[in-house]
């Protein structure tokens, strides 16, 4: 089955990456760009036949090692 | 003869390349990357360190500071033009070589001494250089594993122990004219015995003599 | 009482005493931004509360001093007009939450320390402590804080060129990251944490304040004010080493051009810390507008804004006339800038947010005026039994104890760190790390800056007294390898929880071991840092005292000792005081017995000057100096093997003086007749030469077992 | 406007954080995963009326500097 897992930075956490891109998009005239942030996707392929239990596995993949819960959230949706 | 040596946001090797260049006999001017004439210039580098942070992609944000219309132009004239290790990455982001840099294979930062096999001596780079010469600098990057889909680059040095996973063991690749060269490890920091090696001076040295007046 | 419903001074992890004395203080109730203030600079991080009364032990004078403990950094003399800054810092505590960026903002926070002085960072050390490396929680933890000061330090470009890594259980539930930086500077560049004469403005340079750390260092990690701003929980620290970069060139610039008056960072308190205490020291009032402060996050209230701990903000001190200068070259480094403020003549801070007074309190009076503690102090009633038991001896063979010292990772190489780390920027990194001191030339002069850090929760555990001394004793004979000579020391005090009156007392007796020692010597301790607190459910860490030793070599030998320097033939000296076999405290009888007990061999004074003064010298003349520290000379010899690529014979039979640690001792490689060594002083133990090393009767061990075992002690565990 | 940027790797290009992580699933006893592959999302604010607009300046964007042709492809996704 396909898994996309999205880990999103908290809102709260700060985010120099998505500041210092916005500048430069200001920069290159994208005056429009009031806010950027960048995150990560994971696409997994995992075997198994039954969604739930391949969203749970992920979760837990994403609680072990895919996200960082200090400074991360993340959201599993398993396709096919 | 006068080599620019431009310094964007997050650049951090500059000072070291100018010392180097400086020491060999050149000339060298630091140039803020918001300058757009380089006209008086017969040569320039792209030293290495961190240009606006890396962030995005390395080099992605670089490649659209003013300075970089000028370093196209002379790269167009046939003018000598040198990216080291972050510079490097910019010249691939600016089209000006072929391919990209991506994370090392074992994604850690790498700061050691490398062995290079020259490859290719008709460049601004290795030109001073036997083929087959060993050279020994240090490597200092997390993004030095250069991929070309494209295969068009022509690689000037290849690592003797390919560290970071690039196409063919590239560590240093040129355009097809061999006026505009990428180097991964840092040949400023191969000018000293002392500090563990001298063989980056033959190197600059030969990047020097390319030099053409304006 | 639950927390809602606690005082709001508790809440902010103040006791009622000390709410008290802000009452007393400023003759009324506090408001919440002052009790906001005052809760950040009274807390143990900020006020050493607990530890100013015994800090004053330290030596602190030498004619060579030029700023003494109190600023941001120490700063002493070097001739010729250079001066040298040097600090040391923990971040233990926000590395255990989240490594990467708990060890990053204290390479980001250290840097700042040094360029506040006007000084241009040089060079960067790391002496990091984790549990073993068998628990995949060490290894997440370890991997992390590397990657953290590489990923921070090489992007915003100053090497780091040394440090330390331990391993030990005790430090399993409390890592400790300690970071130090070392600054150059021209004496005219000189800059003070002064906030300057009525009429200059204060301008606020750097990254946007968010709602970052709020409250980090004070003791209640997770402060609220209302139920609100619940929700919004003060969140990690993330650091930005590009922002960092620009300001240091933007500073520079600044110091350069004679624009400021004085300059303070923000770290720990934020700006309650750099507008009280740049007044307090200028002895003058200021005026602050908390609506000027470039703003991340919306909503902000006066007391977030002022105890927020967002990175890479700078407080300058700018005469009113050069206001406009410093602004434009902030613009042209790309980065923001705000006026927030205007010294006034008194001594009274004044902070005004969206038109009201907030805060009006004496300004001197948060720094000044903070609580001292003469906590209860007893030695525990464990430590004589550890030390009356003698360790036991060694029955293996010394072939063996070597390769499983060689395996230990605290002793193999640290390539798998030191390689993520830039170390060669501006080629001036003489001898790198994998040494015992790291050389950095000042080019343009003779001159070399010798640095080694020195840490030992063993020996501190069993006798912190003595382990302290010899940790200076240590590092200063590992600076006397390249050819300097002590100058000054800095220390980071990591210990546990202070209000147990055996910590107490560890800590009281460390204080003492490293001023004896620093006496001595005749140098003095110029900063420092107490990191307090590291116990986890209950079980404090060994006493960590971790010193950092700054040398002068003037002038630098011109091919310094390496180890990789040896050749064939060579013969090996040990220096030092007649040897013993004492393995207290030893790595010997961690790994081997895998116990702590014993009695550590006391340092002595004359020994350690004698043998500093010879091998100072003896570096000018000698191809390779090595000291005798972790894992004894065999270890000593080895590590010589392996980086010169040769084997060697040790004359030596007794397991107990091959891995015995005991202090002022340092081996010497050269060929015969090369060099005379003082009778008494030095013994002949070897020589250079084959493809194996045998120590005694044990078989030999060839090069490649040696070499491997050491290279992978890390490498291994780490691949899982 | 709320755009969503999705920038995915070109399937020849090496990946060595996917490579990485699915080593470090197998370790932890995930042998189920048979392929992990970490792309980047872009998260944007973008000032606009007309979402066809910004679809079409944001395309702008990825071509320009967001994305780099020699190893990524991308798409984007205006909502509200
Ligand atoms: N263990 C110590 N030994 C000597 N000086 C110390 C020690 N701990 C702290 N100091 C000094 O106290 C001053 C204040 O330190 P600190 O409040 O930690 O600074 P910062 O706010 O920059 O973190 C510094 O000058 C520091 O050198
Ligand atoms: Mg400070």
């Amino acid at each position: 089955m396909k898994v996309t897992v999205e880990i999103t930075r908290r809102p709260e956490i700060a985010d120099p990456q998505g500041t210092t891109i916005q500048r430069a998009l200001h920069d290159l005239g994208h005056n429009e760009v009031m806010s950027v942030r960048v995150d990560r996707v994971i696409h997994l392929e995992v075997e198994g036949e039954d969604p739930n239990r391949v969203q749970a596995r992920v979760e837990e993949m994403c609680r072990q090692v895919l996200a960082n819960p200090v400074l991360e959230d993340f959201t599993v949706a398993v396709s096919e | 003869m006068r080599i620019a040596v431009v310094v964007f946001p997050g650049t951090n090797c500059e000072m070291d390349v100018a010392h180097a260049i400086t020491s060999l006999g050149g000339d060298a001017e630091l140039i803020w990357h918001r300058e757009n004439d380089l006209s008086d210039f017969d040569g320039v580098v792209l030293p290495g360190g961190f240009a606006h942070g890396d962030y995005l992609r390395t080099g992605a944000i670089a490649r659209f500071s003013p300075v970089m219309g000028e370093v196209e132009r002379m790269a167009g004239d046939g003018k000598p033009v040198l990216g080291i290790c972050n510079g490097f990455q910019i010249l691939c982001e600016a089209g000006l070589l072929p391919g990209a840099l991506i994370a090392n294979r074992d994604l850690a930062f790498i700061c050691r001494f490398v062995d290079l096999e020259v490859t290719d001596t008709d460049t601004v780079l290795t030109r001073s250089a036997e083929l087959g010469q060993r050279i020994r600098i240090p490597l200092n990057s997390y993004e030095g594993n250069w991929v070309d889909p494209s295969n068009t680059g022509r690689v000037a040095m290849r690592y003797v122990d390919d560290p970071n996973g690039s196409q063919q063991g590239a560590a240093a690749v040129a355009n097809a004219g061999g006026n505009v060269v990428g180097v991964m490890p840092h040949p400023e920091r191969g000018i000293d015995e002392l500090l563990g090696s001298g063989d980056g001076r033959a190197l600059l040295e030969g990047f020097l003599d390319s030099l053409v007046p304006a | 009482m639950t927390t809602a419903t606690q005082p709001l001074h508790r809440r902010l992890g103040m006791t009622d005493e000390e709410h008290e004395s802000v009452l007393g203080l400023l003759g009324r109730e506090p408001r919440p931004a002052e009790l906001a203030m005052y809760s950040v600079m009274w807390s143990e991080h900020c006020s050493y509360k607990s530890s100013r009364a015994h800090l004053r032990r330290f030596p602190t004078e030498a004619p060579w001093v030029v700023v003494g403990p109190g600023e941001n950094a120490g700063v002493v003399d070097l001739g010729d007009g250079w001066l040298a800054a040097l600090r040391i810092e923990s971040h233990n505590h926000p590395s255990f939450v989240e490594p990467y960026q708990g060890a990053a903002t204290g390479v980001g926070g250290i840097l700042r320390d040094v360029f506040t002085m006007g000084a241009r960072p040089i060079a960067l050390w790391d002496q990091i402590r984790f549990g073993p490396l068998d628990d995949a929680r060490n290894r997440y933890l370890f991997n992390g804080v590397v990657s953290g000061i590489a990923g921070y330090g090489n992007a915003v470009g100053v090497p780091t060129v040394g440090g330390e890594i331990e391993f030990d259980p005790c430090y399993s539930g409390n890592p400790l990251v300690n970071v130090m930086c070392l600054g150059l500077l021209r004496r005219e560049q000189l800059t003070l944490g002064t906030a300057g004469t009525p009429g200059t403005v204060a301008v606020l340079l750097g990254r946007a304040t968010g709602r970052d750390g709020i409250g980090g260092a004070s003791v209640l990690a997770s402060a609220s004010f209302d139920d609100e701003s619940q929700e919004k929980r003060p969140s990690v620290q993330v650091g930005d080493p590009f922002e960092e970069k620009k300001l240091i060139e933007a500073c520079l610039e600044m110091y350069e051009s004679g624009l400021v008056a004085g300059v303070q960072d923000l770290g720990a308190a934020g700006l309650s810390c750099a507008t009280s205490e740049p007044a307090g020291r200028a002895g003058v009032g200021l005026d602050v507008d908390l609506d000027a402060v470039h703003v991340r996050e919306s909503g902000m209230t006066a007391p977030e804004l002022l105890m927020s701990e967002s990175q890479e903000r700078m407080m300058a001190f700018v005469p009113s006339q050069n206001v406009d200068a410093v602004l434009a070259i902030a613009h042209r480094w790309e980065i923001d800038s705000a006026v927030v403020g205007t010294v006034r003549d008194g001594a009274t801070l004044t902070v005004r947010h969206r038109g009201e007074i907030v805060a009006e309190v004496p300004a001197a009076s948060l720094a000044d005026d903070a609580p001292l503690y003469d906590r209860p102090m007893q030695r525990p009633d464990w430590i004589d039994d550890l030390q009356q038991t003698p360790a036991r001896s060694i029955e293996d063979d010394p072939s063996d104890v070597l390769l499983r010292l060689l395996d230990d990772p605290a002793i193999g190489s640290t390539a798998w760190v030191h390689e993520q780390y830039d170390h060669m920027l501006f080629l001036n990194t003489v001898v790198g790390p994998g040494s015992d001191a790291s050389l950095t030339r000042i080019r343009g002069t003779e001159k070399g800056l010798a640095v080694s850090t020195d840490g030992n929760g063993r020996l501190c555990h069993l006798d912190p007294r003595a382990g302290s001394a010899r940790l200076v004793y240590e590092a200063a004979l590992n600076v006397a390898v390249t050819g300097a000579l002590p100058l000054a020391v800095v220390d980071n005090l990591n210990f546990g929880n202070p209000e147990k009156p055996e910590v107490m007392w560890q800590f009281r007796e460390s204080v003492e071991g490293i001023s004896e020692a620093c006496d001595a010597l005749g140098i003095p301790v110029i900063g420092g840092n107490v990191s307090f607190y590291n116990e986890t459910e209950g079980v404090d860490i060994h006493p960590t005292p971790v010193v950092g030793l700054l040398g002068l070599a003037d002038p630098m030998p011109g091919q310094p000792p390496r180890l990789d320097r040896a050749a064939e033939g060579m013969e090996i000296w040990e220096i030092g005081p007649a040897p013993t076999s004492n393995l207290a405290g030893s790595a010997a009888q961690r790994v081997i017995h895998e116990e702590l007990r014993g009695r550590p061999t006391l340092p002595d004074p004359d020994a350690a000057r004698q043998v500093i003064g010879l091998t100072s010298g003896l570096a000018h003349q000698v191809p390779v100096l090595h000291d005798v520290s972790d894992g004894g000379l065999a270890t000593s010899v080895a590590e010589v093997c392996i980086a010169s690529g040769i084997g060697a014979t040790v004359d030596v039979d007794d397991p107990g003086y091959l891995f015995s640690e005991d202090p002022h001792r340092v081996i010497a490689m050269f060929h015969p007749g090369k060099v005379d060594l003082p009778a008494g002083m030095a013994r002949r133990v070897g020589t250079m030469g084959g493809e194996s090393l045998t120590l005694g009767g044990s078989p030999p061990i060839d090069l490649e077992t040696l070499t491997s075992t050491h290279r992978d002690a890390i490498p291994r565990r780490m691949a899982g």
